[in-house]
């Protein structure tokens, strides 16, 4: 679609990019970019980055909890070189061309300045004017000066202007002299390369449907307040509680579809997640507290993503959610009791009326006022609902070009599609921007590293007073005495803030004048502060690793504030300790591996396609294996879209593009044969025909697509008029349909069963689809639909509610009465007869099909079982590719350097494999536009004297790290440096005691204990 | 080895993955949670590096419990290592009672990052359970 | 309302070393009769009068106070008295929370030379005080209430954000703040009530909670207060680590204060 | 508190206390009180047997607490402090009541319940004297140096006073040359005095001094510190010094308003009464028809003030003008000539007889300065004149020193809304500051004339003296002491004090307030409001207030 009108010259393209967004899609793109050699702003308008996700207290479907998986992401975010945060700060206008773009930041006055403040809190401690608590949803209060939630990154507190009255507390009470009450709105112009949006949604404003009285009701609350409610960090401290009165409800109603799919309030369409959050929110909120009884209200199930439907089983079956598939009409209060009365209609036109302790309104998400405001400065298009305007092919590209877009701005969606979409818009942008790579990244000079091998522990001890934080309990100046008595330590000092920059200075300063070669930091949690002092004595010319933290504030001064006796004796053991291990440890090398800068693609459909070619676009070589010969896949299938685009041409052009550019080599009918090696260093041997080629990788990229289910159900292939939707839609096709009276359409055939438990995702569109395609040939043919849940997510249901309106007929069908065909004979000719029970008027109805359609399910290749064992990581139940993380490591795998996109991973839409090619070629550049990459160093090693290479440490191990060797002395275990991660299973596992973990070895471990007084 | 006179209180060990239940940890104190001071914290890459052998370890020099938390099942950040480790850790109970430990001594919980309510709950449940058991000599080295 | 037969209030005043208590004297050198109901300590400034003491009084049963201090810009300490005002206004916006008129607390200033105008404010405090009746008697409630009343009250006049609050209103109000920007009377006011209230609020039901745990239900009944509002106080007591859950009875959490 | 041993002396005040209380009940009634030692009447006990009974008593029963109930501790309680020192009991412990002023005079037809009420005074005082603790006043050595800010004719004087009492005096002037304002006049009312003749007098004397220091060309960039003990750092170009002084004294001075778009003021023929000066001192004027506007932007909304000094420097000037050319016609334009004093009122006479034209105008027709011409309204003949002239001279009012509210700010001493430095006491203590050592004289006081000034200048000199000569400050222990657990060093007790005498400091243990006893006046205003209950205000604690209260309370049933 974006064809550039004024190719920018390569010479005034800009290495960097603008990320609009801190949101879980702005922080994957701006990792993505700043990894691969991008310089990148991350402009949010809040205070902190995080976004919605850091609201949430678990995540579907694997009930992760929300934080956990995210504050590590937002730490290396705030720490990353090249990315620049910038918070409190809009974009207000742009100029330039693509590839070099001015846009101007407006950035709001925070009053704290972000270089000093330190985030000990002591400023909120005492702030005497109190605010609603938006964080919290409103559920509870904060103060004026205040930070969002504990975990927060940039850790930087904010003054809230509007609340604050100027009284000048926070400043006197600051002891790091962070607070500014003289900031300004400032307007900065930054000069970029691309542009990504990844501005998020807003939740609806329940408010608006006021037949559920949110907002007058106390105990309605919208899920995200229920997010709250449940969190651990949240009001209640996780307890599910009610607002009217603080009780534990017994009965919980969850109503579906507010402010989504519904048309009156003009969003007609469908917010995609709010099922799945719903039944998560039911789950945890039963996990939390026994006794509570979940129902769900829904109009139609849509579990449509990968292991979704599962999850859903096992809400209904183990936790005992109950779903209730009606319309609500009313929601009324019982005025003694505060419960509510929630009026429904069932399916079968009865009107029900039933009371509950609590009712959450499950709302959808729409683009807000200031994301519109946003696109407006930009000069980009939104469609009617006020979500970014894109199209199939070009899923991240807004109306500009050079702009990109990902997650739900472009239309609602979960956490790993807005992650898919984020690597991809990232790859677009570095697509863009390859010939400006790496021109504008830093990077750090340090001095020649000491040797200290062999040199007797010298070992600085720095304790923190963190402002009062741990001077106000612990007893720092003892601590720091009791620290000099220990063995080895040559020097020991406080801090009032060890972590302030002068400090840094005067720890440089110690090492070199005591001598130092070891450094003890006694203050708060190595989670967010190792790295930092880590730099420092690596700028002072220690190996890094020659560094022990101690957490004195997070896990004593702040845990026992009313016993400062037993606080400083527990400081003082915690030094004791840290010494015990810092005599021990050594300076630890990190594994530079090689890279070999080319890729390779396994499959040629679609994604593979897309795959390769934005891997060659950015640069690398790629070499691309398909099975069959031709490329295309699945898709040389399917004739059109839902937006009616041509598939085909679109197909044609992207084969052209693929096979005229030089740095892509295809192989036809080819399979790879074995792989072996590691990250940056794989090497593959492909057959063709009776042929053998060795090839070397940097990566792989597994893109093997899905395949249509040859169904034996409903008589298919028994008579030509029973058909598949791939089928009909080449009928539809080709000129000559012929006319139709009545085509009956059956979905989820060979879906949603026990053989293959899962949604195959894009049948009810395909379903919809073609329905309109006949409708629109002849309106007068009779289209039924007969179905079980309709799932068109997202924009989709747009289309739904199209082929309503042009009168197809959609009956629903349980799993347990499945429709029937049979054969008879009516006005001497042989017709289909389709029976189904239909729900509504409570009884069967006969349709004679003229046509008969099955929306088959889409099925994993057999072959990937085998690519799996080759490539050594895991496939599903289902047969599809497990990737690392369903949350945030969508196209990854767990095995470094793999990664997996398309149908290979689950079934799923034309814009939806493309997003995700371009998201595996993201983190793929992440490695390839390295030389060498740094494995950590924190790994494990086997001393092969004692190993009986029994291999009870490979099957530990989750990362394939370990290997059984034959060395001359015989069989022994050998850990791949390149890939191991550190965790110490093996280690603890091992019965000879023959792996040990650097870093953290048996020795400094048993140090530690035994250094007990 | 002081004896369970007036005035002793337990010592223990706890080893805390630094993932999951550290940062649970950290969250209780910048909640100011507040809970008994007698652990001791260790922390490791994963609930999964804890070696039985440092618990045995632990309980010959003088501690009198140990604690090991790693992530939520699920949650772990090497993917399986808190399964692993809680295999370990039922058989070593298992073992421990075999030589008359108390099951006491030896604790084993799921904390998250979120939940740092749960942590200061947890280490007062083991304070209390240890402190009941008294101090631990049966393994004490002397 | 009608004064109570045979009523003779316990009214303390403060009165400053240098104006009002000079006043008081040349009063008695004049032989101005007044009441003998007022028991005067003296203090060096008005400004020494702490919010917490007249709380203190009133907790202690005295049913009238009268702080007087010297005519404001006469100040020996230059600026004393401006506090004094403040701190009272404070104090009386409390006493309405309690459920006391605000009347019984009287701020006045006296100069040395108004010995006559010293009695006539005593007799008139002395009056109005007859007339109000007892402490609490227009506080409908029973003694126990009004006792717990009393003691949030002080509570809540210790709690270090008032009290800061307290000291920095001249400033914001008639000055400017940090930012360079007046605060509006009004807009401190209002600030001052939501403050007050809720910490007003908090120690009720802190005291309510002390010895006996209770639910969200069984503090909103003893405060007569609406359950909603507790939790929501609740929440923020227990986010101060000032309460805790100890326990869930049925449905509900039951609350009790943390001690230490 | 259980072994405190209180003695409680009733004085009848002749009849004045025991004509309208029952005093014996009173003393029964004292002696049932807990830690009562004894319980004594005296018909005086102001008087020499009084006193003697107080002393005998701390001996004989050896009580560690005296209490008189008897008048005002505004006149009697030095006395009994005093008493109660040559006993060898800190003054501290003494514990006044005062059931005569506030008692039995003023409740003398209900002897009842006055002596009820004395009842209830005296268990208070008693309750509250048990809490009483012995305090020692501190001294603090004066460093025997006095610093004047400003080298005008104000400041010299005063310099050259105190040198004159064998003090240390140094005078820094931000000039190049000494003799601020009189440095740009020419002569000098009424004498007719050269200005310059003046200056060189003083200025050589200060040379002449060798206790004076004279710091041209140098500002004060920092003041800490308090009475006694005032550092200041002074700037002289590039380098800053440290100066030591006890007490400073505040002669800035003022400047002259410059007319700037007033009356078509050029500088040219349009001038201001200052640039008449100096075109007087260098001779001969060019102006046959000379017009002076008084008033000229003051005393109207802007600066309400009456400048006071131009009114007669107008006189003088005119009076040059006619001196030098008796042909030269003089006009001067004013509103109300201000010339108080007996002197002053001759001196207009003279000028009157020299032919000067006096018009009164008001300020709401003024004067209009046209080309050539001035149009004014002469409110005494009620009809509008044309003046020409060759010369018109504006009278400007003096305003406050422009960098004086900075230099206010760093001596944290008040100005008043014009600028100019305001004293402690309008009436009473003119030259002072509230804050002690701290002393005010001449213009950057309010305008004023020579003879002003320099009285002034004594009289700051003489104030300032005083500390300097007693060689010490001492000072009340009614100070506050701050709870360093407590204090969160929010400031607010900073803030609230109007003598700077509590300030937040770094400590070891963090931020801590800290007392400035010699600069504290122990009102209690920052003990009162402290967020945290973190200061004590000693020898009026919570505690002994409380025990005031509380025993009044258990009088309750």
């Amino acid at each position: 679609m974006v064809s550039l009108q004024n190719p920018v010259s390569e010479v005034n393209k800009v290495g960097s990019v603008l990320v609009i967004g801190g949101g879980i899609g702005g922080i994957q793109s701006a990792l993505d970019l700043a990894e691969s050699g991008f310089k990148v702003y991350l402009v949010d308008k809040s205070s902190t980055i995080g976004g919605v996700m850091a609201q949430l207290d678990k995540t579907f479907p694997t009930n992760d909890c929300s934080m956990c998986i995210l504050s590590p992401k937002l730490v290396e975010c705030g720490r990353h070189l090249n990315v620049e945060v910038l918070t409190c700060s809009e974009v207000t206008g742009i100029s330039g061309e693509v590839g070099n773009f001015s846009v101007s930041v407006r950035r709001r006055p925070r009053y704290v300045d972000i270089e000093k403040c330190t985030g000990c809190g002591l400023c909120a401690k005492f702030c005497p004017v109190e605010a609603i608590d938006t964080f919290n949803k409103g559920l509870c209060d904060r103060t004026a000066i205040h930070i969002n939630y504990p975990q927060a990154v940039p850790l930087v507190y904010m003054i809230d202007k509007e609340k604050c009255i100027g009284c000048g507390l926070c400043r006197s009470v600051c002891l790091a002299d962070a607070i500014t009450y003289s900031d300004k709105e400032k307007v900065t112009t930054l000069n970029v390369g691309a542009v990504i949006l990844a501005p998020g949604a807003e939740e609806f404003n329940a408010k608006l449907k006021s037949e559920y009285g949110y907002g007058r009701y106390p105990n309605v609350v919208t899920s995200i307040e229920f997010e709250r409610i449940l969190s651990a960090s949240g009001p209640f401290s996780g307890r599910v509680q009610r607002p009217s009165d603080g009780d534990i409800p017994k009965k919980i109603a969850f109503l579906q579809c507010v402010g989504s799919r519904d048309v009156t309030c003009g969003n007609s369409y469908c917010s995609s997640v709010c099922c799945m959050y719903s039944t998560k929110e039911a789950v945890i909120a039963k996990e939390h507290m026994n006794q509570i009884e979940p129902t769900i209200f829904y109009i139609d199930m849509r579990s449509y993503g990968k292991d979704f439907d599962k999850y859903i089983n096992r809400a209904k079956e183990e936790y005992g959610v109950r779903f209730v598939r009606c319309r609500i009409s009313k929601v009324k209060e019982v005025p003694n009791t505060q419960n509510l009365r929630v009026k429904y209609e069932t399916e079968d036109g009865r009107l029900s009326e039933e009371e509950f302790d609590l009712v959450v309104l499950s709302i959808g998400f729409t683009p807000s006022e200031n994301i519109k405001q946003l696109a407006k400065n930009l000069g980009v298009e939104l469609n009617e609902y006020g979500f970014s305007k894109i199209q199939p092919f070009y899923p991240l590209e807004t109306s500009k070009p050079g702009i990109f877009v990902c997650g739900m701005f472009s239309s609602p969606k979960d956490i790993p599609e807005t992650v898919t979409q984020a690597s991809a818009a990232a790859a677009k942008a570095g697509e863009l921007l390859s010939s400006v790579r790496g021109t504008l990244v830093k990077k750090k000079e340090y001095p020649d590293e000491m040797d200290v091998r062999g040199q007797p522990p010298r070992i600085g001890v720095f304790v923190c007073h963190c402002g009062i934080n741990i001077g106000g309990v612990v007893g720092v100046p003892s601590v720091v005495d009791y620290a000099r008595t220990l063995p080895n330590v040559i020097h020991a000092c406080d801090n009032l803030y060890t972590c302030s920059s002068d400090t840094q200075e005067i720890i440089k300063n110690n090492i070199k004048e005591y001598g130092l070669n070891r450094v003890i930091v006694a203050s708060c949690s190595p989670r967010t502060h190792e790295p930092l002092f880590q730099e420092t004595i690596k700028e002072a010319g220690l190996n890094r690793y020659l560094f022990e933290m101690t957490n004195i504030r997070d896990q004593c001064s702040w845990v026992h504030l009313h016993d400062p006796e037993a606080a400083t004796e527990k400081a003082k053991d915690l030094v004791r300790m840290a010494v015990a291990k810092a005599r021990m440890i050594e300076p630890l090398e990190r594994l530079s591996l090689g890279v070999t800068h080319r890729g390779l693609v396994i499959g040629g459909g679609l994604a593979g396609m897309t795959a390769a070619l934005t891997l060659a676009k950015q640069g690398f070589e790629v070499d691309v294996v398909e099975k069959n010969q031709e490329l295309g896949g699945f898709l040389r299938k399917i004739h059109h879209t839902l937006e009616h685009e041509n598939t085909q041409e679109n197909l044609r052009n992207l084969v052209e593009n693929i096979s005229a550019n030089k740095l892509i080599q295809i192989f036809l009918n080819a399979k790879i044969e074995d792989v072996s090696g590691y990250v940056g260093n794989f090497k593959t041997t492909i057959t063709q025909g009776s042929e053998k080629i060795e090839r070397d990788h940097g990566i792989v990229i597994v893109a093997t697509g899905g395949e249509e289910y040859s169904p034996n159900e409903y008589q298919y292939g028994e008579d030509p008029r029973i058909m598949t939707q791939l089928e009909l839609e080449n009928r539809i096709a080709t000129p000559d349909l012929e006319k139709l009276g009545n085509v009956v359409m059956i979905q989820c055939v060979g879906s949603r069963n026990d053989e293959h438990p899962y949604c195959s995702r894009m049948c009810c569109g395909e379903s919809v689809k073609n329905a309109l395609k006949l409708k629109g040939k002849a309106p007068d043919t009779n289209v039924y639909i007969l179905y079980r849940d309709i799932r068109t997510y997202g924009l989709i249901e747009e289309h739904y509610r199209k082929a309503r309106e042009a009168g197809v007929i959609f009956i629903r069908y349980k799993e347990e009465s499945k429709p029937t065909v049979t054969k008879a004979l009516s006005e001497g000719k042989e017709v289909l007869h389709v029976s189904v029970f239909d729900p509504t008027i409570q009884e069967d109805i006969l349709i004679d099909a003229d046509l008969l359609v099955l929306s088959t399910a889409v099925v994993p290749p057999k072959e990937n079982s085998i690519l799996a064992k080759m490539l050594k990581v895991p496939i599903n139940e289902d047969g599809f590719f497990l990737e690392a993380h369903a949350k945030l490591r969508p196209v990854d795998f767990a095995t470094e350097g793999i990664f997996v996109c398309g149908m290979a991973h689950s079934p799923k839409s034309i814009d939806e494999s493309i997003a995700q090619a371009k998201a595996a070629v993201s983190r793929a550049c992440s490695l390839l536009t390295k030389d060498v990459i740094e494995a950590e160093g924190v790994i494990a090693t086997v001393n092969p004297n004692r190993c009986t290479s029994c291999e009870l440490c490979m099957q530990v191990c989750a990362y394939n790290a370990i290997e059984i060797e034959e060395t001359k002395r015989g069989k022994t275990a050998k850990v791949n440096s390149a890939l191991c991660k550190g965790c110490g299973a093996c280690a603890a596992t091992c019965r000879c005691s023959a792996i040990d973990i650097k870093g953290f070895t048996d020795m400094q471990l048993s140090s530690i204990i035994t250094a007990m007084r | 080895m002081e004896s369970a006179g007036e005035g002793w209180t337990p010592k223990i060990l706890a080893f805390l993955c630094n993932w999951c239940s550290y940062a649970g940890a950290d969250l209780a104190g910048i909640s100011r949670m507040q809970y008994p001071p007698n652990i001791r914290v260790v922390r490791v890459p994963c609930s999964g590096r804890v070696n039985p052998y440092f618990v045995i370890k632990a309980l010959q020099h003088g501690w009198d419990g140990v604690l090991v938390s790693g992530c939520h099942p699920g949650d772990c950040h090497y993917i399986s290592g808190n399964l692993v480790a809680r295999r370990r850790f039922a058989v070593l109970k298992d073992l421990l009672e075999y030589f008359g430990i108390e099951p006491g001594r030896l604790n084993f919980s799921w904390v998250s990052a979120a939940e740092g309510e749960k942590f200061a709950i947890v280490v007062k449940d083991v304070v209390e359970k240890v402190k009941s058991l008294g101090p631990a000599e049966r393994l004490v080295k002397r | 309302m009608t004064p109570q037969e045979g009523f003779s209030p316990d009214i303390i005043g403060f009165l400053c070393n240098w104006c009002s208590y000079a006043g008081a004297d040349l009063a008695g050198v004049s032989r101005f009769q007044y009441p003998p109901n007022v028991r005067i300590i003296r203090v060096m400034c008005s400004a020494r009068v702490d919010p917490a003491i007249v709380l203190e009084a009133f907790v202690r049963g005295l049913d009238g106070i009268m702080v007087l201090g010297c005519h404001l810009g006469d100040c020996h300490y230059l600026t004393g008295n401006y506090y004094t005002e403040k701190r009272v206004k404070t104090v009386k916006s409390v006493l309405e929370s309690v459920g006391l008129s605000p009347e019984r607390l009287l701020i006045d200033w006296v100069s040395a030379s108004e010995g006559e105008r010293f009695a006539a404010l005593v007799k008139e405090f002395t009056e109005t005080i007859r007339e109000l009746g007892a402490l609490g008697k227009e506080a409908n409630c029973d003694i126990q209430q009004l006792k717990t009343r009393l003691a949030a009250a002080k509570e809540t006049l210790t709690r270090d954000r008032i009290r800061w609050l307290v000291g920095r209103e001249r400033e914001l109000t008639e000055d400017k703040n940090v930012f360079g920007e007046r605060v509006t009377q009004e807009e401190f006011d209002q600030l001052m009530f939501q403050t007050i209230e809720k910490e007003f609020e908090k120690r009720k039901i802190l005291i309510s909670i002390g010895d006996d745990a209770l639910s969200i239900k069984e503090i909103a009944r003893k405060m007569e207060a609406s359950p909603g509002k507790v939790l929501r106080n609740i929440v923020s007591l227990e986010h101060d680590g000032l309460v805790s859950v100890v326990g869930i009875e049925g449905n509900s959490p039951k609350y009790r204060r943390v001690r230490g | 508190m259980d072994d405190v041993r209180v003695g409680v002396f009733i004085c009848h005040c002749g009849t004045n206390i025991g004509g309208f209380l029952d005093v014996l009940r009173l003393v029964d009634y004292t002696q049932s009180l807990p830690n009562v030692a004894c319980a004594k009447d005296n018909k005086y006990t102001c008087s020499d047997a009084g006193l003697t009974e107080i002393k005998n008593a701390i001996a004989e029963k050896k009580l560690d607490r005296v209490v008189v109930a008897s008048c005002t501790p505004r006149t009697h309680e030095p006395l009994f402090r005093s008493t109660c020192k040559e006993a060898g009991l800190n003054p501290y412990l003494f514990q006044f009541v005062n059931i005569r002023d506030q008692c039995s005079w003023v409740h003398m037809q209900e002897r009842e319940k006055a002596t009820e009420k004395a009842k209830a005074l005296i268990k208070m005082g008693v309750a509250r004297a048990a809490l009483l603790e012995p305090l020692e006043e501190t001294e603090v050595e004066v460093t025997p140096c006095a610093m004047v800010i400003g080298g005008g004719i104000t400041g010299m004087t005063c310099a050259l006073s105190l040198a004159k009492r064998d003090f240390e005096v140094k005078l820094v002037e931000k000039e190049e040359r000494l003799g601020g304002t009189l440095n740009s006049l020419y002569r000098l009312y009424p004498t007719q005095d050269e200005a310059s003749k003046l200056i060189q007098a003083k200025a050589e004397d200060l040379q002449k001094n060798p206790k004076v220091e004279v710091l041209t060309s140098s500002e004060v960039k920092e003041v800490k510190g308090f009475v006694g003990n005032y550092d200041v750092t002074v700037k002289h170009g590039e380098n800053d010094r440290l100066l030591k002084a006890g007490v400073i004294i505040v002669a800035t001075g003022a400047e002259a308003l410059k007319p700037t778009s007033m009356y078509s003021y050029n500088g040219e023929n349009i001038i201001s009464q200052m640039e008449l000066e100096q075109r007087l001192e260098k001779g001969k004027l060019n102006a046959n028809k000379v017009v002076m506007i008084q008033c000229v932007g003051s005393r109207n909304e802007e600066r309400a003030y009456c400048s006071k000094v131009c009114c007669l420097t107008a006189l003088k000037n005119a009076m040059l003008i006619k001196e030098a050319d008796s042909n030269a016609q003089v006009f001067v334009l004013y509103r109300d000539i201000v010339a108080q004093g007996t002197q002053y009122e001759d001196y207009y006479g003279k000028a009157r007889e020299t032919g000067i034209t006096f018009i009164k105008y008001s300020p709401e027709r003024k004067p209009v300065v046209e080309k050539g011409s001035v149009r004014v309204y002469d409110e005494l003949l009620n009809e509008e004149l044309t003046i020409p002239y060759d010369l018109v001279v504006l009278s400007t009012p003096m305003i406050s020193h422009h960098d004086s509210a900075i230099l206010a700010q760093k001596l944290k001493v008040p100005v008043d809304k014009n600028g100019f430095f305001l004293e402690a006491h309008v009436k009473l203590r003119p030259v002072d500051f509230a804050t002690d050592g701290i002393y005010v004289c001449g213009c950057a006081h309010w305008p004023a004339d020579i003879s002003e000034s320099i009285s002034q200048a004594y009289a700051a000199a003489s104030r300032a003296s005083i500390p300097l000569s007693v060689g010490h400050v001492k000072t009340e222990p009614l100070t506050p002491v701050v709870n360093e657990d407590e204090c969160t060093g929010c400031s607010l007790c900073e803030l609230t004090c109007s003598f700077q005498a509590i300030r937040v400091e770094e400590t070891e243990k963090g931020r801590k307030a800290k007392v400035i006893a010699a600069s504290c006046k122990g009102c209690g205003a920052c003990g009162a409001g402290c967020p945290h209950k973190a200061i004590t205000m000693q020898h009026f604690t919570d505690e002994q207030l409380l025990a005031q209260i509380i025993s009044l309370g258990e009088v309750k049933p």
